[in-house]
């Protein structure tokens, strides 16, 4: 079954609230994994106001898109949900919001935590702290 | 008198603090056909100096797609070099 | 540091956006995980109509406030939240809701996962499908 | 004349479906002071007998934490009787 996908790469913020109104989830699934990257005030042990995100869009999306077919391969994921903002993303707001729902538990934590995991090697995002 | 070597167009966009190094965001330039792209990366290095040293750790697309050194560049590529991506 | 914790052990139904709007985070914290468990349609391949929670409350409390402390002492998490509904939850409806923020993404996976994981082996909880 | 042996009280709570098995929440009962766990749970087993299978995966509780077999009952101690958790 194709996994459904949502995938945004944008310069606003973040709205939980928002993403979460619009979760869609068929009575089969029985398990949703929710991921929520903060900036922190320090990077490098230097205190920092913000990090910007740079991405080469086109292809960060597509990439994207590869990875959530080789997790629907890997895990029976019902729907996946990925945001990142780019841009200067202020100290304590969100960069990365994930929502994995799968049938079971074990396979939404895998298959979300891959998920990151292999963003951070393929998806051609940079970040550069603002100093404060 | 030999026929001259055909010439391809590549353009090579540069990301992150590559963009820094070498004061450039894209690069347009011509290589003889069958140039690879662990070629034009040496190309890229000479004429970027700063960016030499980062050609161990530097990631390599085509358009959408990473690819491999032994890549032979076609006319109208797209080039991508850029640091190890960081997102999250 | 003591960890920040909040339970709720309720008939009420899970009001995922309130509890968002209550998230407590300090500049330090980086991660946020989420997890939500939700009634199925199918429990054991007999389709149901809900699942009726039943708890020995005050030891469950206790119990859930026993593998917080235990958390604390594993991961340097800064918070956890964990709502738990009882009696009747019907299908497609949360059960579960546990969130753990935590200064990096793996500690904070890894200490949602272990404290359902525990959860499930030592909280006086008890499930009772109703049939459709 | 032997002193006559002293008695304790204690509640037995039962949970889940152990409460369909007894038919019964609540258990109140004496026992000689120095019964254990494991004694109590005997005796549990032979007033309903349904629970009897029941007490391998049985979990033990003295008020709210779990306790060993070999525990030595108090006076007015409040245990619990259920079976495996299911929560989630």
């Amino acid at each position: 079954m194709p996994i459904q996908r949502q995938l945004v790469l944008t310069t606003e913020r973040i709205d939980e609230a928002a993403l979460l109104g619009r979760r869609a989830f068929s009575p089969g699934m029985g398990a949703v994994v929710y991921f929520l990257g903060v900036v922190r005030e320090m990077e490098n042990d230097a205190p920092i106001r913000a990090i910007e995100y740079e991405a080469f869009h086109k292809m960060a999306e597509h990439q994207f898109n590869l990875l959530f077919d080789e997790m629907a391969k890997r895990w029976p994921v019902e729907s996946v949900r990925l945001v990142h903002r780019l841009g200067i993303v202020p100290v304590n707001e969100p960069s990365l919001w994930v929502e994995v729902t799968a049938p079971h538990r074990a396979e939404a934590f895998a298959a979300c935590q891959w998920l990151i995991d292999q963003m951070k090697q393929v998806v051609p995002i940079w970040k550069k702290p603002v100093p404060v | 008198m030999a026929a001259p070597e055909t010439q391809i167009r590549v353009t090579v966009n540069f990301f992150s603090f590559f963009k820094e190094l070498t004061g450039c965001a894209v690069w347009a330039h011509s290589v003889p056909a069958g140039t690879t792209l662990a070629q034009l990366v040496d190309l890229a290095g000479t004429r970027f100096p700063r960016v030499e040293p980062m050609k161990r750790s530097m990631l390599v697309a085509v358009g959408v797609e990473y690819q491999e050194r032994w890549y032979v560049l076609k006319d109208k590529d797209e080039v991508s070099l850029f640091p190890p991506v960081q997102g999250g």
